[in-house]
């Protein structure tokens, strides 16, 4: 069994309205020295090692489902994981 | 007797609220900004649907920490009826005045429609007005109001009878055990998915949603009778 | 430091560099003329950006000036950010449609949202409260990944901006059909109602007055935004491209309540939404329509970005901002008024009396053009216009009925197309409720919206066939708004304005132009007949690809006032025993209708059904006078798929069912696309009385209690006989089954 | 400045609509050996650092913010960041 964690962020350029709604909220709750919050996605893929390439599956799974290209960068890691 | 309608940032069906309780039910209502912490001045309080703080992180999230919650636990502490209808509700469960958490509706998509949903208990504060198992069509709108707890805390609210309102004519959102609003366990905080508001005049399609209204009057004039 | 890197003046000259922005040499040339000098980069920028077709209408405006926009119900007509109708008791409605095409082929939904967002700040920046949201749709084909993803990403994104922001999303139409495939089309509107003393405009007048801006910060996002929406769309996948504009709907309600409340004081003297070309055009028009000059430091501009020039702050399209004019000496009653919406407002500038945009950045005046140069002496084009072949061709061609070996087929065929299948997998998505006025909800003709605290209501639509138009853009034309028109008389509304958005190709080619000009033409004498002046609209040119253009799409957006509540009909049947009317002949008119399409593997050719719009103005004046009468229990107008579609959709969710009988041939009677017709139930009780008002209307038969949809021949003979179920479900599966497929 | 990258997932025992939803999706593109997709959260945090103690801080903005605990984890952890 391989994991793959995959990192999806929201790209530089594009607001983020999630992130400053929340930092309002930490300004206003006294967490004055936060200075930017950027609120992306982690997603856990479990998947079966059959052996082949899995970078090239992680890659299309992400650009075809999981991350918005035009507004979003992403990053993975392939884990091996213990069999249970 | 006099309303609070709680003003979060970004919730926009204060007005449904505010309307239905004094244009249709013809009561009192003030609206109550989010920085305000005394709520003392109203009979019962009322949470709003919509989308406060755009619902940034998790729906109902940043609400939780406005300083109006403060004033909201205190009126729910005192046994004052509060009511939290979709956004509402979810601001409630963030705020750990109700059980659960929600999650994003099974389908993935934002549903708006009116639903089917069944009085399980009508001896709560506010569904007195209704009969129990009563169909009542009201309607939903939210993208998150797949509502979860774990086995054993579904078991106690349903020993306590604390699940009020199911879904009855097919699961919208994926809840569990179809609920569709839930009581406390002393039963005067009520959170419910369906919008009784929006079904409070005929003209908009049912009236069905009234008696919730109605039963939080019927109750307070009974108590306050006894007391005078 | 950063100004180093842009080009000289004489750069800008020698290479060109104009044309990347989109400026001809005599556009630039022009601009060197009214400046009496070279523009530097900044400078170059904010005449590209003014002058394209977004924001000046350089190519369209000869057209639009055919549309007649004056009547007294007409308070403001086009100019302002929308048009505002009078509708009595010092109420007034305020609306406006937007397209958003060229973000949404991009990225949908972001596109669709910012949309959304673009067209409720027009709105809310007139001082009126926003009560409903209408979109108007385009997609090719759902046979395959893209245009599915596009259709449903767009959707999502006009749900997640309207959904959260709160305004209900009441009405809307989309078609589908392979010359949208890969550019589609997206366009949303937005209504909303103010009291007349709280009637705001654009205006940046009284030297010394203060220039403000509130709302979301600056970033690099959306450059020359304006300038691309004016080209075609590239298929080039490398080619360098602007950050795409996100919205921020839980901003933008901030920013509407806190506007809202600003109009109601005197210290605001003008306000304006940031939208095409941000920064520059609302500066710009502001001070240009006054008659005053604006200067601005943008050092103080909220920004977002680190180290932006002034060329990318004027030019951003970062959205939910707002720039305002107020009295000097009251910024803080301002300043304190947003604070309380958690929103800064910032003097960034002032009023001045020389007519001239002045910007200042780092301590330097960075630009200095006159504000009528930018927002006024925009070339005009008056672009040559040819008639096409295609329309000799089809309008030589006779009026044929298709052949069809089963009608009742046929007929689930036709509920199954996308165009004419049930919508409601996407209004399902859209908040229609919010604000608790929803009388009539999307589903029947047209949407009904109460005006609380009142008897009244306003109904509102969005239509546009297309596949008309291409066929006989002036046909087509007078048919968009006339639909529009039959939607608002059949929900009880009498209609009182248009909004319009005019999407088309390139104005370049003289076949497109001439199909611009005479869908206006259609348009214009549409909404003389029918009592429906222009107030406002938007023009969106170059929505090609390859080379290919989108079916010329001018869509009509139309409110109607509804005077008494209880005038409001929806289309569905009532109650079995109720005679079934049909209001107007039929005749073998196929061309472009669903049936040919659907036939021909989605080509069409031929005449456009014909229409005359002194019939179309009785008939919706007798309707409309029955239906205030009390007498039609429900009406339907009787568009694509003809009657069979029109009887088929009557008993849809009602539980009843249908038998009636149809003179003439069977393709035709069922199917054809003929104009100006209605079905209508009435009680037999009122049948005399109805009779006597709608003198074309015959009556084919009754409401059943068995839910089951006949319709005969003249002789009684069945030519469909089906459970109404079995019909309904074909149409309302027809778009969740096309979203799921696969490949 | 400092960075705290923070992690939220859904608790095992909870379904997940979202991964549910998405590894229909995936196993009909043919991506037959994905087993499991959670979906979770990534919040990137910018955070002024005056020295005091960043742990607590980012443990509460966590349990009064980003986690609703009754159905998420999380974990997080600082990183020091260049000043640009
Ligand atoms: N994109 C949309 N958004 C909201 N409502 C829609 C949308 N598309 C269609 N509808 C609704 O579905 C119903 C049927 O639409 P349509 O077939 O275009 O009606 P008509 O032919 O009478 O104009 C209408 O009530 C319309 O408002
Ligand atoms: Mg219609």
């Amino acid at each position: 069994m391989k994991k793959a964690n995959v990192y999806v962020t929201l790209r530089e350029s594009v607001i983020d309205p999630q992130g400053t709604a929340a930092i309002n909220v930490l300004h206003a709750k006294g967490h004055d020295n936060v200075k930017d919050v950027r609120i992306g996605k982690y997603i856990e893929l479990t998947i079966d090692d059959t052996g082949q390439d899995l970078d090239t599956a992680v890659r299309e799974m992400c650009e075809k489902l999981f991350v918005n290209t035009n507004v979003e960068d992403y990053r993975y890691e392939v884990l091996e994981v213990e069999e249970a | 007797m006099k309303f609070a309608v709680i003003q979060f940032p970004g919730a926009s069906c204060d007005l449904d609220l505010y309307h239905a309780v004094t244009d249709v039910l013809g009561e009192k209502a003030e609206y109550v900004p989010h920085h305000e912490t005394d709520l003392s001045a109203y009979d019962a309080i009322l949470l709003p649907g919509g989308a406060s703080y755009g619902d940034a992180v998790r729906a109902g999230a940043l609400a939780r920490t406005a300083p109006v919650m403060e004033g909201i636990i205190g009126a729910a502490k005192d046994g004052k009826p509060v009511l939290g209808v979709g956004n509402g509700f979810q601001v409630l469960t963030e705020a750990g005045l109700l059980p659960g958490a929600f999650l994003k509706n099974r389908d993935q998509k934002f549903i708006c429609r009116t639903v089917k949903i069944q009085v399980v208990n009508n001896r709560t504060m506010f569904t007195n007005e209704y009969t129990e198992g009563e169909d009542l069509e009201i309607p939903i709108a939210h993208g998150e109001g797949n509502f979860y707890c774990d086995e054993e805390t579904y078991s106690r609210l349903k020993e306590n009878n604390q699940i009020v309102f199911v879904y009855s004519d097919g699961n919208p959102n994926g809840s569990v055990g179809d609920i569709a609003g839930l009581v406390s366990e002393k039963g005067n905080v009520l959170g419910m998915m369906p919008h009784p508001e929006r079904a409070a005049e005929s003209i908009l399609g049912s009236e069905d949603g009234l008696n919730v209204f109605k039963s939080i009057v019927k109750e307070w004039r009974e108590s306050h009778a006894n007391q005078a | 430091m950063q100004t180093k890197l842009e080009p000289t003046a004489e750069q800008i000259r020698d290479e060109k560099i104009y044309a990347q922005m989109g400026m001809t040499t005599e556009e630039f040339e022009m601009a060197v003329k009214l400046l009496g000098r070279l523009p530097n980069y900044t400078e170059t920028g904010l005449f590209s950006s003014m002058w394209s077709e977004h924001c000046s209408y350089k190519s369209s405006k000869p057209v639009l000036r055919k549309f007649p926009t004056e009547g007294p119900q007409v308070l403001m007509g086009p100019g302002e950010g929308a048009g505002i109708v009078d509708i009595g008791d010092n109420q007034a409605v305020v609306f406006k449609m937007e397209s958003h095409n060229s973000p949404s082929a991009i990225e949908p939904y972001e596109g669709a949202a910012t949309g959304v967002g673009g067209v409720l700040r027009d709105v809310f920046s007139m001082g009126a409260q926003p009560i409903a949201a209408v979109n108007s749709l385009r997609f090719g084909e759902l046979d395959n990944d893209r245009d599915r993803y596009l259709f449903e990403e767009a959707v999502a994104g006009i749900a997640g901006y309207g959904n959260t922001i709160g305004i209900p999303t009441v009405a809307g139409e989309i078609q589908f059909d392979p010359s949208y495939a890969g550019k589609p089309l997206v366009n949303a509107m937005a209504i909303g109602l103010l009291n007349h003393e709280d009637i705001q405009r654009g205006l940046a007048a009284g030297v010394g007055n203060t220039v403000m801006y509130v709302g979301a910060k600056t970033g690099r996002d959306g450059i020359h935004g304006a300038t691309s929406s004016s080209e075609e769309i590239s298929d080039d996948p490398g080619k360098e491209r602007a950050p795409v504009q996100a919205g921020d709907p839980f901003t933008e309600k901030l920013l509407m309540d806190a506007c809202l409340e600003l109009v109601k004081s005197d210290a605001l003297i003008g306000i304006q939404d940031m939208g095409a070309a941000g920064l520059t055009s609302s500066s710009a028009e502001m001070a240009s329509k006054a008659g005053f000059g604006i200067e601005m430091n943008l050092d103080l501009v909220p920004q977002r970005d680190e180290n932006m020039t002034a060329y990318e702050m004027m030019l951003s399209e970062s959205q939910e901002r707002m720039l305002i004019v107020v009295q000097k000496g009251r910024e803080q009653e301002v300043i304190d008024l947003f604070a309380k919406y958690d929103l800064e407002a910032v003097s960034i500038g002032h009023v001045t009396e020389d007519k001239m945009l002045r910007l200042l950045h780092k301590g330097e005046v960075v630009a200095e053009v006159s504000a009528d140069a930018l927002a006024e002496d925009a070339p005009v084009y008056h672009k040559p216009s040819r008639e096409p072949e295609y329309f000799r061709e089809f309008q030589e061609m006779e009026q044929q009925e298709p052949e069809v070996d089963d009608h009742r087929e046929t007929l689930v065929s036709l509920l199954k197309q996308p165009t004419i299948a049930s919508k409601e997998w996407v209004y399902s998505q859209f908040d229609h409720q919010a604000r608790t006025n929803t009388v009539i909800a999307p589903g029947s003709d047209a949407a009904v919206v109460r005006v609380r605290g009142t008897e009244k209501g306003l109904a509102i639509t969005a239509d546009c066939n297309s596949r008309y138009i291409y066929l006989d853009p002036e046909t087509g034309g007078k048919i968009a708004v006339a639909e529009a028109a039959r939607n608002i008389v059949c929900s009880g509304g009498k209609p009182l304005a248009i909004t319009d958005c005019l999407n088309f190709g390139s104005p370049d080619n003289p076949e497109i132009f001439w199909q611009l000009e005479k869908s206006a033409d259609g348009i214009s004498a549409a909404c003389l007949a029918l009592d429906a002046p222009v107030i406002s609209g938007n023009v969106s040119l170059y929505n090609e690809r390859g080379g290919k253009p989108v079916y010329p799409t001018p869509t009509i957006g139309m409110v109607g006032l509804v005077e008494n509540l209880e005038h409001t009909t929806t289309q569905e049947a009532k109650a079995a025993g109720d005679f079934v009317y049909l209001i107007g002949e039929t005749n073998t008119e196929f061309g472009g209708s669903e049936l040919q399409k659907m036939l021909n593997s989605g080509k069409i050719s031929g005449k456009a059904p014909a229409i005359d719009l002194g019939v179309e103005a009785s008939r919706q004046e007798s309707l409309l006078g029955a239906i205030r009468e009390g007498i039609v229990r429900s009406a339907h107008d009787v568009a694509e798929g003809g009657v069979a579609v029109a009887l088929a959709e009557k008993v849809f969710g009602t539980g009843l069912g249908a038998d009636v009988k149809l003179e003439g041939s069977a393709v035709t009677a069922l199917f054809s696309e003929t104009q100006s017709r209605f079905i209508v139930t009435v009680k037999p009780v009122h049948a005399a009385r109805f009779e006597e008002l709608a003198a074309d209307a015959r009556k084919i038969g009754e409401i059943t209690k068995t839910d089951r949809l006949v319709i005969r021949d003249a002789e009684g003979n069945p030519l469909v006989s089906e459970d109404v179920p079995v019909l309904e479900s074909a149409w309302k599966g027809a778009i969740p089954c096309l979203v799921n497929s696969e490949g």
